[in-house]
This record gives C-alpha cells, structure tokens and sequence, in this order.
C-alpha cells in the first residue's frame, strides 16, 4: 500500500495505490490508466467517459499536467514524505528581488546603499522582446546588486537583496 | 528566383512555404540557437549568420548581405519585425541589385518616423488625431501649460509592435511614462524621441490590408479587427470587423487607397485606425510589411498574399485585380504563445515535449513547432497561429474553440485556456470589445466538475508511483530503456 | 440533440468535429483495440461494443443500438464503410426512435441492390450500361451463348466501396473471376450475386455530390473526379472535374437530380457516373452516406456537409439555397495509407513513433493520427486526408505536393512518397487520366543526388554507433532513461 | 575506430566514425549530428544544408529512415560483423508461403498433396479491409497447410509448405 498526498488547486487528494487497486480519499475507484506513448501521454479511462492528460514532471514531485486545452500543476508527496513535513516550505524570502523569467538584464535603476520604497522599479528585464519592470518586493535599502545591465540572467536569478531601513 | 528569407519562427515558415509553391528556390538564415529552428531545415540552403543576439543576428545586416551573396540569393523576404521596416537595410538590399520584397527604403524611412506618417496621411486628407508634428522636447513641464487633455498616450516617434508606448493618467505621471518610454525606445530603435496623441477612449482597432505595384495600382483587400489587445500585442484577430457596414469600409477603402497613392506605395502594407465610440476613424499609423494576421485576409478572400508580393516582384504587376477579390465568410486568428497565465503571463520557456496540432474543416495552423523543439528566450513568445474560418463570425468562433481544445501542447505553459476564455466571453461572441477590453477582463473562475481535478490527482499519482516501484516484471535497467521508447509500456489498474 | 457515432478513425473525428462546433453531445463507440484511438477520447462519452472483428462490434447492431440507449443518444450518424448503406440498421435505428443521419431505409434498400438502383436510374432517365436487370446465373457457360463483349466486369450486387469486383478479359477467365468476386462479395456483404456489366475503356470517375430533403429539394454541389484509383480504391480526388465544361455539368447535375427525386433523397448522397473517351455518361451506382472525398467538395463550396446534415435532421429543412452555393478555386485530396510501397503496397502495421502534420494557408488534414498511435491490422489502412485548396488547378497541386512533403509519419510505412510521385506525373498534372491510370503507372527512379543515401548512411551508422557505446560521460543506466526523454541528449560529430 | 558498413539502397558506404570525426569510404566528413527529440529524430548539418531524419530500428541492423517525405530501409553493420559474413543472409526459403502482413485467413484452398502449378492461389487474406489472393512461390505438392480459414496470422507467419513434386 502507498499513499500519495496529491494537491490539485487548492483541492487535496490522497490516493492510494495498492498492487492493482486504486482509492481515493478511501473509496474504490473504477479507473484504468494507460501510458499512450514513451513522451508521457496518459489516457485514464474510467467506464463512459476518459481524459489524455500529457505530464511533465517538473522538480521534485512537481508535475505540469496539460489536458483538453488546459494546463494545471500538481503537487506529489508519498505518504512518507508527506508525514514529516506537511507544506513546510518556506515562503520566497521578502528581500529578494528574483528574475521572474529568463531574459536580458536592461536596467539596473539602483545601487546599494539606496533607499527604496516599495513597489518601486529596481530592475528592467526583457524578454521574448518584451520590456518588464521589476519592483521592489519591500521597502528597504539596496544590500547587494547581483547583477549588470547586459547580464543573461536565468528564472528565479537573484538580481537584487534588500534590508529594511535601520531606523 | 532565389529568395533570402530575413526572419524566424512561424513567419519564416510561411515565407518559405510560399516559395516552395512557386518553386522558387529558398535560403534561410539562423542564430546559433536557431540550428536546431524548422525555418533552419526547411529552406534549400541556410547560413548562419551570427549568435543569439537579434543585435548580432536578425539584425545583422552585412552579415546578412554576406549570406545572401554567398548563396546567391536574388531577392529578400524581412517578413515581420527584425529589419522589416529598416529603411537603411531595404537600401543596403537595393544597393546589392537584389530584390526587397516589401515597400522602396523611401516609404520605410516615411513610416518609421511616426511623426512624418501623421504628417503625409493628413497631407492626404485622412483623419489625424490633434497635436504638433515635431517631438517632445526635453522639458515635459512646458507643455503642461499647453491644451493638454489626460490621460494621453506618450509614443516613440520610431516605434512599431506596440513597443515605446506608454499611457500617463494625469500630469503628475507625465514624467516618468515619458522616460520609461524613452528607454523602451533607445533600447528597441535606437532612437528615444516621443510625442503625444491623445487617447481615444474605447476605441477599435481596426486595419486595411493594400497591395499595391508602385505605381499607382493599388487593392484593398478587407479590413481587420484587432481589438483584443494585451499589452499593445494583438492577441486574437479578425476579418471582416464586427458590425461594419458598406459605407463605413468604403471610406476606409479610400483613406487607405489614398495613402498608398500618396506615398507611391508598393508591396503589402497595412493601414491602422482607430475607430471611435462616436462612429470617427483616426489614422494611427502604416505598417509597411506582412502582419502577422494576415491569414485572417488570406482565407476570407482564398488570396496567398506571400504569394502575391512574389508575383508582383517577379512581374511588376499585380497578380489579380478588383473582381478576383470576393471574400467569403469569416476568419478569425488567435496567437499561441509561451507565456504562463499563472504568472501574470510572463513569457515562458521549455521544449515540446508532446504536441497534437489542430485540424479538420476550416483550421489553419501556421507554426515553426516540432516535435523537441526548444523554446528559449532569445525571441518572441509566439508558437502558433490558429485561424479558422466559418461561413459567419458565430461559426468562426466555434471552429477556433473547437481547434483550441484539440491543441495539445506539453512541456512548456501557454495561453491556450485564456484564448478560450476569451473567445467565450459574452463581449467577444457579441462583438462589444474595444482595445482596452484585456485591461479589465477577468476569466470567470471554471466550474470544475470534480472530475478534473481528481482526474489529475490520479494521474499524478500513478506516475510519482511507476518512478518509485517501476513495474518489477520486466527488468528494468539498460535494454528496457528501449521498451519503454519503441513499445511504450502499458499498465492498468482496474478494480 | 446527442448524436452517437457508429464508426471509428478519421471520420469519426470528423464528425464529432462537426457536432462539438455545433454544440451537439456526443457518444463514441469502440471495439476492444479502439479503447486508446481518438476518436474514443474525443467524444463526451464513449461506449465499448465487442472485440476488434467488425462484425462484434462496428458492424454489432444490437450492441450499438444498446450504447445509444444506454447514454441517451437522440441520433446516429454511421459515416462511411461499417453499417453506413445497411437498411437493416437504418430501420433498426429508426424504430428504436433514434434519427438516423443518412438516407431513409427504403432508399438503403434500393441502393443496396446495385441492380435494382440502375433500374430506378434507367426509370429516371439516366444512361445506363446495358445488360439484365437479374443476377447471373450458377452457369456462367450460359451467358457465354448470349451477346457478351469482353473485358467485362463482373459486379457483386451487394457491392460497395470497390469490392466484390472483378474484371474478366476473356470467357476463359470467366468462371475464376465469378468465383472470386462471389466469394468476396459473400464475405464482405453476406451475398455473393454478381452480374456483369461492360467495361467502359479508360474511363474517368466523375460524381456529384447531392443534398436533399426528402421532400424534392435538392441540391448539387459540385462535382468530383476520383479516376486516380488502385484495386478500385480511391487514391486522389478533387473538385471540380478537369476540363469540366458547363453543359457537361448542366447534364451531371440534372442527371443527379433527376434520380435524387426520384428516390425521395433524404440527406447527403453521391451519384456516380463513367464518362468515357467518347463523351458519353454512365451511372454507376449511388452511394448513399458521407464520401471519404467530401472535404474536396467542402474547401470549394465553404460548406459543411456534415453540419449540414445534422442541421437538415435537426430543423428539417436544408441549412443554405442554390444562391448560396458559390464554389471558388480548386481542391485535390491525397489518401495517406499505411502501406508498404516497397512491397506492393500491402497494408502495413507499427506505430505511429514521429508525427510531423502539414499545415499553411490552403491545407486541410483529417486524421485521427496521434502520437504513439498503434496501426493495426483490423481495420482499414487510411491514417490521414490531406486536402490541398488553390485559386487553380496547379496552385491546389502545387500547395498538396509542399503539404506531402511536410507531412512526416515515422513508425510505419505509408504511401507519402508514390502520392508525390503520381501528382507530379505529367499525366496528372496535364489533367490526362482516367481510372485504369495506376495499373500501369511506374513512378521515374528518382535521380538520388548523392546525398540522400550518404546522409542515410550517416545518420544510421551513429545510431548504430549510439547503441553500442553511449556516451560515458552521463552514467547511463536507470535514472538515465528520464535524461534521455526529457532533456534529449545532444550529441555531436564535428571536424 | 569503429568501421559500420551502410547498405542504403543499392548503394554501399564504409563509415568509420572515431572519437567525433566522421569519415566515409576513408574522406572526412565536415558533417554535425544532433537528436531532436527523445524519438530518434536527427538533425544532420552540413555546411549549408541540412536534414531532418527519423530512425526507427527494426529487427537487429535494420533501419526505417524517413525524411523529407520518403521512407528508406537501410542495413548497418559493424566492421566485426560485417567482415565475418558478408551478406551471407539465406533468401526466402522458396518452398514455404509466408504472410506477407498480419491479417486474417479468409480462404484455404489447398490441402496436403494437392499438386499445384507457381502461381496458383493457395491461400486469400484480408487485411484492412483488403483481400490479397497468396500464390505459390514454386510448382510442387502441398506438404503443409499451417493455418486454418479464420485465423488471425502475424506478419511472416508460415501459411504453406510445399515440396518439388517427384516425377
């Protein structure tokens, strides 16, 4: 028997596999699952109605899941796992300003030591030919630059660190 | 013929589909990146021609030269965007003895400088919206104490795709869309003059589509709709427009014939307006090159229009007159791009890893997708064009819905699921939309059945569990890699 | 209304398609083997009727009638091949209170009896091979005394779709070609009466295409040429007929028109005619369901023919007027088969492991191909249509051979390469053919340039050399098998 | 070094693919491989042209290339191999009537001692819809009958033997 602690939105499912049988939150469940092709395309069956659903695990226990025009991430945590830390993960730390995407680093606005407020442009990026300004998360004063106009910069890249004001 | 195709993606794509059908013999040229791009394989030859960088690459002229020498190339394409409507590269082209598909370097030097297009179209009797013919000068405080109504859009003079423009609500936000403006525009063209126009306030966007030969002979072959805008990028396109009665396309025909007339135009172009609440048309500029919407034209007239800027290259002469153009139905086109509508549609990357493109009566797909293709962020989000056509605008709608389902894209997030909730809103199906309808639109929260997302649940669940207790039975390591390639594997559970 | 569709592949999809844009529920159904096609998958919902012998399922009509009632469904629409000409299942369908999307059982019946149809189209007035109106006897000798010219046909009556057909060209060959088409006409139709009839020398297959409302409204809308044929399967279809001149069409439509009224005609409905070397018409048969050709007659017309049938059972009228039938330019449809032209182009099998669709202006593709897909042997070999519109005859060649060459199918062999062969022979393109066209059509050797087997010769030895030293570097054994699917390894070769 | 000799066609290549240089028929080769996707899909570069190319493996060296709209088989075989038998493969034994694709026996017209003349039809399969009228590879006698009317047959499968006939 292996559980699994599915989060869909914000609905929670716990799923239980046991040799050929399936359970959802407990109940039996009529479905058959059928892998289409090696590239991760699943059909699931259920007796009238049936669903393809393309998966693409992303990090971890993180799967992209792309069905009838739409596309929804899940969550996968085994019983195991998901006893010991239930949704523990750490919020994105405040003072950090992240590249939201990959792209070029057209501007940098501030310099540290500077005073800003929040919701104030720190950061140009572009991207895919579009120009996007990046804002300050709090307000504060600039701790570290971690990057220069020009930069190649990939998702989640630190560019800017923030400390709140000392007085 | 040899024709040098100066672009990417999808549109290098239909340039090259074009010739093909012609027979003409095609070059491409790529980026590093783009080795592995469909445009890169699917042309006769293709040169490389710089790394990454558009600045090196796309926008390379003499390295572009050099590539269409080399192979000798006798005429190039610039589709759209990149050095499409660079005066100075159309000359370059000129200069070589090689063909530029697409309008003289005087008319690219007249359309790019926003300013002088105003001028020469109100020089032509068409409607200009108010303000001075020169840019904003340095001091944005002076012309506070001029007749300034807000809010007003703030526009590079070499702007074009929507970039360089930015909307100032009040005085007191004049400056800094004035600057950020500004930078857009040094950075994009080179170059960060800006003016003022006012904003019209729910206004259309509508656009006539002219082929003319140079001399003075010139087709308007339909208008377009593209109102549905997000971030001054058209999303979802269409032809005819909504509501629009003979009187009202005649006088856009005429505007638009004017022009072209006036500038002794040649090749595609298109004319842009903006049409009031009030019933008023105001010109707003002229794209000198194909749209990127312009299938919706191409499949209401059954007209190849790649194919006709071609044939009129080739023969001096249009390819067909007034009575060839009959335009049935309806048609209209909505942009796929890679951009993850969970995150505030911030472009996105990945590969395609699965891909079920669309297909039967009345769907068009035109893309550079295969499938593995690599979708980085060098360039523009756009995957695929969908357009589909209908006998009316309701049967066109349910058509591109229809297509939107069955377009199945995996390994990187798009917008497929708001283009459909767009398509269903009450104020697209009954054509109560203006350019600021994506401002304000809300896609109404689904109403899941609780299929879905127990769908997903189960599915995700499944293949965390083949990761951790692989099927035992056939061994698993080494050879059965091949199994799972070439057999794919099948595993059921049932009651 | 919910419509349940009896049939399977690409004209499944087609007509879910048509329902879903219509806003029509829909129920699939499928044999054991089907459970991973499209067509299963893309209905609402979906009913399993037997094992993959037709005969237990999509030929099984209590099985089917037991999913319409178990799911609700209000019609049947059959699509072409299985049960689509059966009366039984028309009347079957009908008493159980359901519509069906087809022709009245009666018509079924007469349409059913390829002898009993020439008789009502001799009645109407059309011209008719001559011969009896019985079947042929058990002793063929006996006829041999009467006046009998050969080669002649010799035809099941219960015939359809090219079998049960067989052509005898001397009274030697007579008696083996009975037998035989009476033991294929008895397996396929459960009858093994033929008749003969003369054979009409380098003919070509002209049809019209009609809809009707079984109240003597009728409508032509166009016609079709099928003459590129091999084993009396259609090949390559287009609309309209080359060189088709409007008094000729004038006589087909009123022809068609003629036996349509005749019969009562209820919904779509195909006449088919010979018109020989000499000029001269002659009906063949009705075929009395949706083409497989029909998308030819759809991308000239801008017409939905499966909407239309839907909308005519709907409201009972028919959904457009003469006046609205306007057809421009010209289509040509291309069956992709999976088939072995290596090997006499016998069926083949395999899966479907690349997929590349074409796509572009003018291209249309119905399949139900996805993939991974498995191609087995249970049912027919057509893995997709590609339907090819231009303003003009060699504008629709020139857009279908681009389309063909697009089009990328790995996993099993097809007939890709030999429909670019025969589109480009100069006696398709010159418009010179007629049905016995592929019996001695040898396509040229092609004039490999070097490259083509060298870069074979590449390609295959690195995988070869692949295969039996991966790479090192990247540990390979199991965890590699996820590196290998998502990140595609890249691997080169340089000087 | 490792030496494949390639049969594409009727044409014979000799190539020898050593740490990453390619040569062919002993001439180096400025040509660049690249997969595309997990699916045996490859990118071959030259200098200014390339193709795309889809390999499928089918039984051990045997290769179903498609590109550009055509299917191509070609043999691959390593130096080892090659130059221990080359082309020693035994043709189709003549004697025996194999199925040329999966499929169903429709009809048996033979039995075991019938004489039959090359050419005849021995046996009717449907496939596809399809029916194929099987005849004999050689004149001779009936020695076998295999298969049954209405069995469901693979690819190759033997159907009927026959042996010379004696006089």
């Amino acid at each position: 028997m292996t559980i699994y602690h599915v989060q869909v939105g914000n609905r929670n499912f716990l799923v239980d596999i046991t040799e050929n049988q399936l359970f959802i939150d407990g109940i039996k469940q009529q479905a058959r699952l059928i892998q289409l092709n090696a590239n991760d395309l699943i059909l699931l069956c259920w007796e009238r109605t049936s669903r393809v659903l393309h998966l693409q695990r992303q990090d971890g226990q993180t799967y992209a899941v792309t069905t009838e025009g739409r596309r929804v991430i899940a969550q996968v945590e085994s019983g195991q796992a998901a006893a010991g830390k239930r949704r523990a993960a750490a919020p994105a730390a405040e003072n950090q300003l992240l590249a939201p995407m990959p792209g070029l680093v057209a501007a940098v606005k501030v310099q540290p030591g500077d005073a800003v407020e929040k919701g104030q442009v720190l950061v140009t990026e572009e991207s895919m030919k579009m120009q996007m300004e990046l804002r300050a998360p709090m307000s504060g004063v600039v701790a570290r630059v971690a990057i220069q106009p020009g930069a190649q910069v990939e998702k989640g890249a630190l560019l800017v660190e923030l400390q709140p004001a000392e007085n | 013929m040899k024709v040098l195709v100066a672009n990417r993606g999808e549109i290098a794509i239909r340039i090259l589909r074009a010739c093909r059908e012609m027979g003409l013999p095609t070059v491409a040229v790529y980026s590093e990146p783009d080795r592995e791009a469909l445009h890169t394989h699917s042309a006769d030859e293709a040169v490389l021609i710089g790394p990454a960088p558009a600045s090196q690459s796309y926008l390379n002229i003499p390295a572009i030269l050099q590539a269409a020498h080399k192979t000798g190339a006798q005429a190039v394409h610039p589709g759209y965007g990149f050095l499409s409507e660079n005066a100075d590269f159309c000359r370059a082209v000129e200069e070589a003895g090689l063909v530029f598909l697409g309008p003289s370097p005087e008319t690219l030097a007249l359309t790019g400088d926003k300013l002088a297009a105003r001028k020469a179209a109100r020089e032509a009797g068409l409607p200009i919206l108010p303000g001075p013919d020169v840019p904003l000068g340095e001091d944005t405080q002076e012309i506070l104490g001029a007749e300034i109504h807000f809010p007003v859009l703030v526009k590079a003079i070499a702007g074009g795709g929507g970039r360089g423009i930015r909307l100032a609500h009040s005085p007191q936000e004049l400056d800094q869309m004035v600057s950020a403006a500004r930078q857009e525009a040094l950075a994009a063209f080179g170059d960060g003059s800006v003016y003022l126009e006012p904003l019209v306030q729910n206004a259309r966007h509508i656009e006539v589509q002219v082929l003319a030969d140079g001399r003075g002979n010139i087709l308007c072959l339909g208008e377009r709709e593209c109102s549905i805008q997000r971030r001054r990028q058209k999303l979802i396109e269409e032809s005819p427009a909504f509501g629009m009665n003979s009187s009202l396309r005649e006088l856009l025909f005429d505007h638009a014939t004017r022009l072209a007339r006036a500038l002794h135009y040649r090749s595609l172009g298109t004319v842009e307006f903006l049409l009031g609440k009030d019933g008023q048309l105001h010109f707003i500029e002229i794209n000198p090159r194909i749209q990127v919407e312009h299938p919706v034209t191409e499949m209401v007239n059954g007209l190849d229009l790649v194919q006709a800027q071609l044939q009129l290259a080739m023969e001096g002469t249009l390819p067909f007159t007034r009575a060839d153009v009959q335009p049935r139905g309806w048609a209209i086109e909505a942009r796929v791009l890679a951009e993850d509508p969970g995150q505030g549609f911030i472009p996105a990357t990945g590969s395609i890893l699965h891909l079920q493109v669309p297909g039967g009566p009345g769907i068009r797909v035109d893309s550079a997708l295969y499938p593995g293709m690599p979708v980085t962020a060098d360039y523009d989000s756009l995957l695929a064009k969908v357009i589909a056509w209908g006998t009316d605008r309701p049967a066109a709608i349910a058509r591109l819905r229809r297509s939107l389902q069955e377009f199945q894209i995996g390994g990187v997030p798009t917008d497929l699921e708001f283009l459909s909730q767009v398509i269903d809103s009450p104020a697209f199906t009954s054509g109560r939309v203006d350019t600021t309808f994506l401002d304000t639109f809300q896609p109404p929260a689904r109403a899941d059945d609780d299929s879905f997302a127990r769908d997903i649940a189960i599915a995700t669940a499944f293949a965390a569990h083949q990761r951790r207790s692989p099927d035992p039975r056939p061994s698993r390591p080494a050879q059965a890699l091949d199994a799972w390639k070439l057999a794919a594997w099948r595993e059921q559970i049932h009651h």
